[in-house]
């Protein structure tokens, strides 16, 4: 009995709210109108192109302050520290083995230079260098495919750079922001009549 | 209870009775969901899916639910743009179990892949030349018709058609419901096909390899042709299935006929070519391979028995009932065609899914076999309950039965 | 569609005769692409084995009795089943040299392609890779660590390739004129008995060129028409029927579609 | 003003849209998918630049010359060394997962003592050393009292723990592992020689391998797989014939011109008949002994066909070929490397005295000693086997109280395993080198961890098989070993330092240089994949029919059939359980989860009313091993195969507790007229259960 009581009372609340609702309708007609609208959309919009960046991104800096302007000066050329082996394999970033050359012991002023010779060039510990234009373990590039290239057509041109940039890797993918897409290549390869074929990038 | 939102004029159980039910449902329900939790937290391994069989419940159950659900396409062509008339008395079932079925086997597809984080793949770096590609963007934007003749429906539910702006809308969408079929009609038909396209391209697989018009093999052909031979019957049986479970006559037995015919013609021209191709592949492909019909089949599990169930026993034998109009005037031997016609293109898909990949192409290597695990069985029984439910709702509350109020008099 | 051309196609000649079926070609493939040992491995059907050497029997009773061994790497199909079944465009024929591909950041893992190939030769990863602690230390450089829902397979070692390409251009040579034996899989590399030729088949300069024409040499299902770049051969008649059986040519050895 | 329901349906639903308009939902997909394809579990690749470094890779029994590649200082691969003679670029299944080894999980990981059973404790180096000096200095000079077992058959290893027991006063401790040479040698002595055999393959133009698993598990297989290669050209007709007389058609049976299935109690039986045919076919020898040789070879042709379930037909085919090859080589060996009587190996050696192959090209050799580096130690035919060692603990007849077991697992790879591991708990205070923990090293009482191949000094002289004097060294390839470990021979040395004996050497590294030097070979030369080679040696054998007319024949059995226990070098050694990374290459039907295979031929199977996948357990010597049954026309009759090398208790996830210890069923038996212990012929009852 008392369940039937119950079922009908809230069959009668239903009827009620319904016609409340109908009620809502009608007083609200024309009230507000498309304002509400806009602003959610204009904050959205913001917060999309504002807030997001800052939200997916986390700043890193480089271990040391490496002025390649400093070297540039020097006279040396990328290519004095970025070499290719005997295979034809590129080294990337030079090692302790390169930077000791002359950093054995501290021959400048820098406090940075200093610091290298302390925590790396002494211990042997290599350099954690950020990677800018980092690629994931599934890409393969061939620097020595792409040798007839200045450096500059794909790196930024550190040759002025006194402070490295900073570091901005996305928190979701772990890459880095300036880690060349997938489109970028495949749009110069295009251009150049060179295959687009997945395993030419891929491993 | 929920009386104001029941369908003008009508009957409906208990609120009690119904929350009941759906518990029971919701119970199959909750344990489909935790194995698809589970699958998307460990991957496929958890399935009974292995090297050999890459494929198996799973794409069975999406191919022949799609095949079921066809009924939902082919009705609205034949009432949209046929116009034949008595169709409207089942239409809206057709359109309700067209959605269940669709949308549950991208839902299937979904946890079926290995990675359904970049299922979005599928559009932005689609292969053309993939028969997969073509059934991911026609069951993706049939699934959206689908969704488009589905909501008028539930804005003709009591209380929200009170509200003039959806009562228009659902109006000017009915007006233009005809458009709809026929967009429809044309997707569905083209992803029936792809459906058989995908097998019947796979030259590594002798069983469903064949050769065809253009770029589609004749499987296209047959599995648009057996998707309509069965989709309009299991819309009946379905409905049949809601008379007995609720105790009210919900479409008349002249429709029901009806839709028995359209489904039994379309099966007889379906059953007439398969057996044509059925015989040129083992007479003329099969031995061009260098293969024998009998190694495509093995023991019980792979016997030859299942073929000849598909095409004879659930293909052939339903058809001619079906065309005969005594017998199909006859309910029980109706339903009978009904199940016999809508098991035998089930078979068909499990055997193109299943059995083509059982075989093996490999002269030195052996028959595995295959027995999906509870995960795929919970999953797929997910599905089914999820069609229950929705089903179950739009009984309750929408007017998915015009003939309803009139048959229960 | 029709198949592309290429004016390199890598390929392998393996003879059969010479296959002990040692298995050094199955360890030297799991170390170079990076395959996590599997704790039971005896479940074949889910084990992944890019290369995978079958063993072939006559079936006849002692003392008649022979078997073979026969490793069955990816066939890189002329006209490869796989590929245009991918929806994604995970897998592709469409690289000088004409190794299929397979990319697993692309591949969706539908598992289509493993329908289509007859060879068995797609396998998926249906767990992460799980290294023994510590041996992730002795990771390959050549192949990158495949999460589980993908489709992977044999690329004839694909980086390697890449590889020989870099050296050949600091040595001042042609990158697409790799001399023979320049560039090798793992499993042509490692074999104790060279049963496995590899290099380019339309290069006249290439061991592989001539081999693939013998009078014994076979391809494992001609009559399917995939066109695959592995050839095999024996001198054992048992053995070649049981490759293709004779259907494409009606009998042993003759006139090959070469291409 | 405030928001009531409505506007703020609207200002959501302008939200949603604004945000259509942002890169959050297009940036989210893709970013969320670029993580999904650098999920941070997955391991990732190493870059840099890859090395390759020479290393003497003693993984495989024979050891192979191998090309380590290294990626940032750590190993990653190897591949067979190009410039080494011997292997020519070859590399075994074992050692071409050498690196990933380096990380086993079944490696021990520092110094452990016995804390309890089965229970150890990480102990530092000092203390390790200060316990093993400890317990032997009481014992020193007190013969009997200390022994040692061996497992390397070729390293110098062997003379320091010699001339460290002579130097303690315990001279007949020292033990090796049963392997082929031990007997082989035995086999040479009957036969009037002096020193280990050798056969030559390369030169060879017809290869009758008798029992000998050459092409895979038995020898420097790959020595003998680039000799068949060169012999088979790809494309080419082949200028050798291999034949191969065994239990199984095994690998190397698998690509010979013909198997000869031989069950493994019919060897000798099988040779001398095989002797008899080609007497037949007209060959004489002017050896002392021919007469009577002649009568043994009758006699055993005569029960051939009984024995061996061949026919007699296929012995005079094969005598016909033998006839008339320019060089036939008729290689002695047991099926599965082991436990055959010196009788199996003097009855196929006497082949080639009969043909007249003994000192020839392409025929059997007789190598002679070698060189010490140490003067102190024993030549290693004098040592004893450890079978009998441990036959003399579990009888009482010996009583060592301590035990240092060198890269040897007695407690695993000995026949009648159980037992043989029952008689070691007899001795007070076992130590264990080894790389692994492995059976024997569960059992000891301190293991101390020894380096992987990379990780040390090693050498290998006269690998079984070789035709000529052959001398192999390597040095590490990394500069630190990954785990906390000491060379055995250095700390074995430090100890015999302490213990007050000076035995001229304080590393491993100067024991192998000195021996180099000994050789006149140069140690870097060696180091970096060369090879240092004697001249082959020849000596007028006799076909020992002295020895051989001794041979009791085999007891019939009607119940029992033979045992072939099979090995494939893949699937690791007497040292090594199977490898992580070589578990692939096990058939499911040798193995199918936890369950081995025995392999019946359909004829064996119905006679013992068994078939295919029923469970069965083969008994003898009181004990068991679980197998199911997979009918495998490639077997013997009434012989049943199975694998070697499973069953392990210790190791690791991937080896342990899979399939039976099939040691544990070989029954030995004293071999007559020779003495020796043995179980290459053991019989098993095999029972449905």
């Amino acid at each position: 009995m008392k369940t039937q009581f119950s079922v009908a009372k809230f069959d009668q609340k239903l009827q009620e709210r319904w016609g409340e609702v109908m009620e809502e309708k009608k007083q609200c007609k024309g009230c507000g109108g498309a304002l509400p609208f806009v602003i959610g959309f204009v904050a959205a919009v913001i917060a999309g192109w504002v807030l997001f960046p800052d939200l997916i991104y986390s700043k890193k800096t480089q271990p040391i302050r490496f002025s390649h302007k400093v070297h540039q000066e020097q006279g040396m050329e990328c290519s004095s520290c970025h070499t290719f082996r005997d295979d034809g394999s590129y080294a990337g970033l030079p090692t302790n083995e390169k930077c000791m050359e002359c950093h054995a012991d501290v021959v400048g002023s820098d406090p940075d230079e200093a610091k290298y010779v302390e925590q790396y060039a002494k211990t042997g510990k290599e350099v954690p260098w950020l990677v800018y234009q980092y690629q994931p373990d599934n890409v393969i590039f061939s620097h020595k495919a792409h040798e007839s290239f200045e450096c500059k057509s794909c790196h930024p041109d550190m040759s002025k750079n006194d402070t490295p940039p900073v570091y901005y890797q996305n928190r979701l993918s772990g890459y880095s922001k300036q880690t060349m897409k997938m489109w970028q290549c495949e749009r110069c390869h295009a251009e150049n009549g060179v295959s687009n074929a997945c395993h030419v990038c891929h491993k | 209870m929920d009386r104001a939102l029941f369908p003008e004029g009508v009957e409906r159980c208990s609120f009690g009775k119904f929350a009941l039910w759906m518990g029971f449902i919701t119970a199959f329900f909750l344990f489909g969901l935790f194995a698809m939790l589970l699958i998307f937290y460990k991957g496929i391994v958890v399935t009974g899916l292995d090297n050999y069989f890459g494929f198996g419940l799973w794409i069975t159950f999406d191919l022949a639910v799609i095949a079921l659900g066809a009924g939902a396409f082919f009705t609205g062509f034949l009432k949209y743009i046929l116009r034949i008339k008595q169709l409207e008395n089942i239409i809206n079932l057709t359109v309700i179990v067209g959605f269940i079925c669709y949308s549950g086997a991208m839902l299937v597809l979904t946890m079926d892949i290995g990675q359904p984080i970049r299922a979005w793949f599928g559009y932005w770096h689609p292969n053309v030349h993939s028969m997969l590609t073509e059934v991911i963007f026609c069951i993706t934007c049939y699934c959206l018709v689908l969704i488009i003749e589905y909501v008028p429906l539930i804005l003709e539910q009591k209380q929200l058609n009170k509200i003039p702006f959806l009562h228009h809308l659902a109006h000017n969408m009915h007006v233009n419901m005809a458009l709809f079929a026929g967009i429809g009609a044309f997707l569905s038909t083209f992803h029936q096909g792809s459906l058989g396209g995908m097998y019947g391209v796979l030259i590594g697989r002798p069983y469903a390899f064949r050769e065809g018009f253009f770029i589609w093999p004749w499987t296209f052909f047959l599995f648009v042709l057996s998707a309509v031979g069965c989709g309009p019957i299991f819309t009946v049986l379905v409905c049949t299935f809601m008379e007995k479970l609720t105790g009210r006559k919900l479409v008349d037995f002249k429709t029901k006929a009806l839709m028995g015919k359209i489904a039994g013609t379309m099966l007889t021209v379906y059953i007439f070519f398969k057996i044509l191709d059925t015989w040129a592949w083992a007479n003329n492909y099969l031995p061009s391979v260098g293969m024998t019909f009998d190694q495509m089949f093995y023991g019980v599990i792979y016997g030859k028995w299942l073929m000849f169930t598909e095409i004879i026993l659930c293909g052939l034998v339903p058809a001619i009932m079906l065309i005969t109009p005594s017998i199909r005037n006859n309910p029980t031997m109706l339903y009978t065609a009904g199940i016999l016609d809508c098991i035998g293109v089930t078979l068909n898909r499990y055997l193109f899914t299943v059995q083509a990949i059982a075989i093996p192409v490999l002269p030195f290597d052996s028959w595995q076999t295959y027995a999906p695990n509870w995960a795929e069985w919970a999953t797929s029984g997910m599905i089914v309950a999820y069609g229950f439910l929705v089903m179950s709702l739009s009984y309750r509350y929408l007017p998915v039965f015009p003939q309803e109020r009139m048959l229960n008099k | 569609m029709k198949a592309k051309e290429f004016n390199i196609k890598w390929g392998m000649v393996i003879d059969l005769d010479k296959c002990t079926g040692c298995g050094a070609c199955m360890t030297a493939c799991q170390v170079e692409n990076n395959i996590a040992p599997m704790v039971d491995a005896s479940n074949k059907l889910r084990t992944l084995s890019w290369m995978l050497v079958y063993e072939l029997s006559n079936k006849k009773a002692a003392p008649d009795a022979e078997i073979a061994y026969l490793p069955r790497p990816c066939m890189q199909c002329g006209n490869p089943a796989c590929v245009p079944v991918c929806p994604v465009v995970a897998t592709d024929k469409n690289e000088e040299g004409g190794i299929v591909s397979q990319i697993y950041p692309r591949c969706i893992g539908c598992r289509y392609c493993m329908a289509a190939c007859p060879y068995h030769a797609r396998y998926f990863n249906w767990e992460d890779p799980v290294f023994p602690k510590g041996m992730e230390k002795a990771l390959s450089p050549n192949t990158s660590a495949r999460p589980r829902g993908v489709v992977e397979k044999c690329n004839f070692c694909h980086t390697r390739l890449m590889k020989a390409k870099d050296k050949a251009r600091q040595e001042g040579g042609n990158p697409e004129a790799l001399a023979d034996g320049a560039y090798m899989p793992a499993c042509v590399e490692v074999c104790p008995t060279g049963a496995i030729t590899f290099g380019d088949l339309k290069n006249p300069e290439h061991k592989v060129h001539e081999l693939a024409k013998n009078e014994n040499a076979f391809r494992l299902l001609e009559k399917l028409g995939l066109a695959p770049q592995v050839y095999y051969m024996s001198k054992r008649e048992w053995v070649r029927k049981l490759g293709d059986n004779y259907a494409a040519t009606g009998k042993a050895g003759a006139a090959k579609k070469h291409s | 003003m405030g928001l009531d329901r409505r506007g703020f349906v609207k200002f959501v639903v302008g939200g949603v849209a604004g945000t259509l308009f942002t890169p959050v939902i297009w940036q989210g997909l893709d970013d969320a998918s670029i993580w999904s394809q650098n999920w941070g579990w997955i391991p990732r690749v190493p870059k840099g630049e890859v090395k390759t470094k020479s290393a003497l890779s003693k993984l495989c029994p024979s050891g192979c010359a191998v090309k380590v590649k290294v990626i940032e200082g750590k190993p990653f691969a190897a591949v067979g060394n190009a410039a080494n003679p011997m292997s020519k670029g070859g590399v075994c299944p074992i050692c071409a997962g050498g690196a990933q080894l380096l990380y086993s999980p079944a490696r021990v990981k520092s110094p452990m003592k016995k804390v309890g059973e089965g229970k150890f404790e990480a102990i530092k180096w000092e203390d390790a050393e200060a316990l093993l000096v400890e317990k032997l200095t009481p014992l020193k000079g007190q013969e009997g009292k200390i022994a040692a077992i061996s497992g390397d058959e070729t390293g110098s290893a062997n003379e320091v723990l010699s001339a460290l027991l002579s130097g303690l006063g315990n001279a007949g401790g020292f033990a090796v592992m049963p392997g082929e040479m031990y007997t082989a040698t035995r086999g040479v002595k009957l036969m009037g020689g002096n020193g280990q055999p050798g056969f030559d393959i390369e030169g060879a133009d017809l290869v009758l391998m008798i029992g000998a698993d050459a092409l895979d598990s038995w020898g420097t297989s790959v020595a003998n797989l680039k000799a068949f290669a060169a012999s088979h050209p790809t494309g080419g007709a082949a200028t050798a014939q291999y034949i191969y007389a065994g239990p199984t058609l095994n690998n190397t049976a698998s690509v010979c011109d013909k198997w000869l299935a031989v069950p493994p109690t019919a060897t000798a039986t099988f040779s001398l008949a095989l002797a008899h045919a080609l007497i037949e076919a007209g060959a004489v020898s002017s050896a002392a002994d021919f007469a009577e040789y002649k009568a043994l070879a009758a006699k055993a042709a005569a029960g051939f066909e009984a024995a061996t379930g061949l026919k007699a037909e296929a012995l005079k085919e094969l005598a016909a070929k033998i006839k008339a090859a320019k060089a036939p080589l008729v290689v002695a060996g047991a099926s599965f490397g082991q436990g055959a009587g010196a009788l199996d190996f003097v009855a196929a050696a006497s082949l080639n005295v009969l043909l007249g192959r003994v000192g020839q090209k392409g025929g059997m050799t007789v190598l002679g000693a070698a060189p010490k580096a140490i003067a102190s130690a024993a030549d290693r035919e004098n040592a004893k086997d450890a079978a009998s060692l441990l036959a003399q603990v579990a009888t009482g007849k010996a009583a060592p109280a301590a035990l240092l077991i060198y890269e040897a697992n007695p407690a695993y790879a000995l026949p009648q395993a159980a037992e043989m591991a029952k008689a070691m708990g007899n001795i007070a205070f076992k130590v264990s080198f080894s790389t692994y923990m492995d059976e024997t090293a569960a059992l000891a009482d301190l293991i101390l961890p020894a380096p992987h191949p990379y990780e040390r000094y090693d050498d290998a002289m006269n690998p079984y098989g070789v035709a000529k004097a052959t001398y192999l060294a390597g040095k590490p390839v990394l500069k630190q070993p990954v785990l906390d470990v000491k060379d055995p021979v250095d700390v074995l040395l430090a100890a015999a330092g302490k213990l007050g004996l000076s035995l001229g050497f304080e590393t491993y590294a100067d024991v192998i240089k000195a021996k180099a030097k000994a050789l006149g070979a140069d140690f870097d030369a060696l180091a970096a994949g060369g090879i240092w080679n004697g001249e082959p040696k020849g000596g007028a054998l006799s076909l020992g029919a002295g020895a051989l007319a001794k041979a009791a024949p085999a007891a019939a059995d009607e119940k029992a059939v033979a045992l072939a226990p099979v090995t494939r070098l893949a699937y690791g050694s007497a040292t090594l359980a199977t490898p992580p990374a070589n578990l692939l290459n096990v058939r499911d039907t040798e193995l199918k989860g936890k369950d081995l295979f025995v392999q019946l031929n359909a004829a064996t199977a119905k006679k013992l009313g068994v078939a295919e996948g029923n469970k069965v357990k083969l008994s003898a010597g009181g004990a068991e091993v679980k197998a199911l049954v997979h009918v495998n026309e490639g077997v013997a009759a009434n012989t049943a195969a199975i694998l070697l090398g499973f069953g392990r208790s210790a190791w690791d996830e991937f080896t342990k507790g899979k399939g039976d210890n099939v040691y544990k069923i070989l029954t030995v038996s004293d071999e007559a007229g020779t003495g020796l212990k043995v179980w290459a012929g053991s019989t098993v009852t095999v029972a449905k259960v």
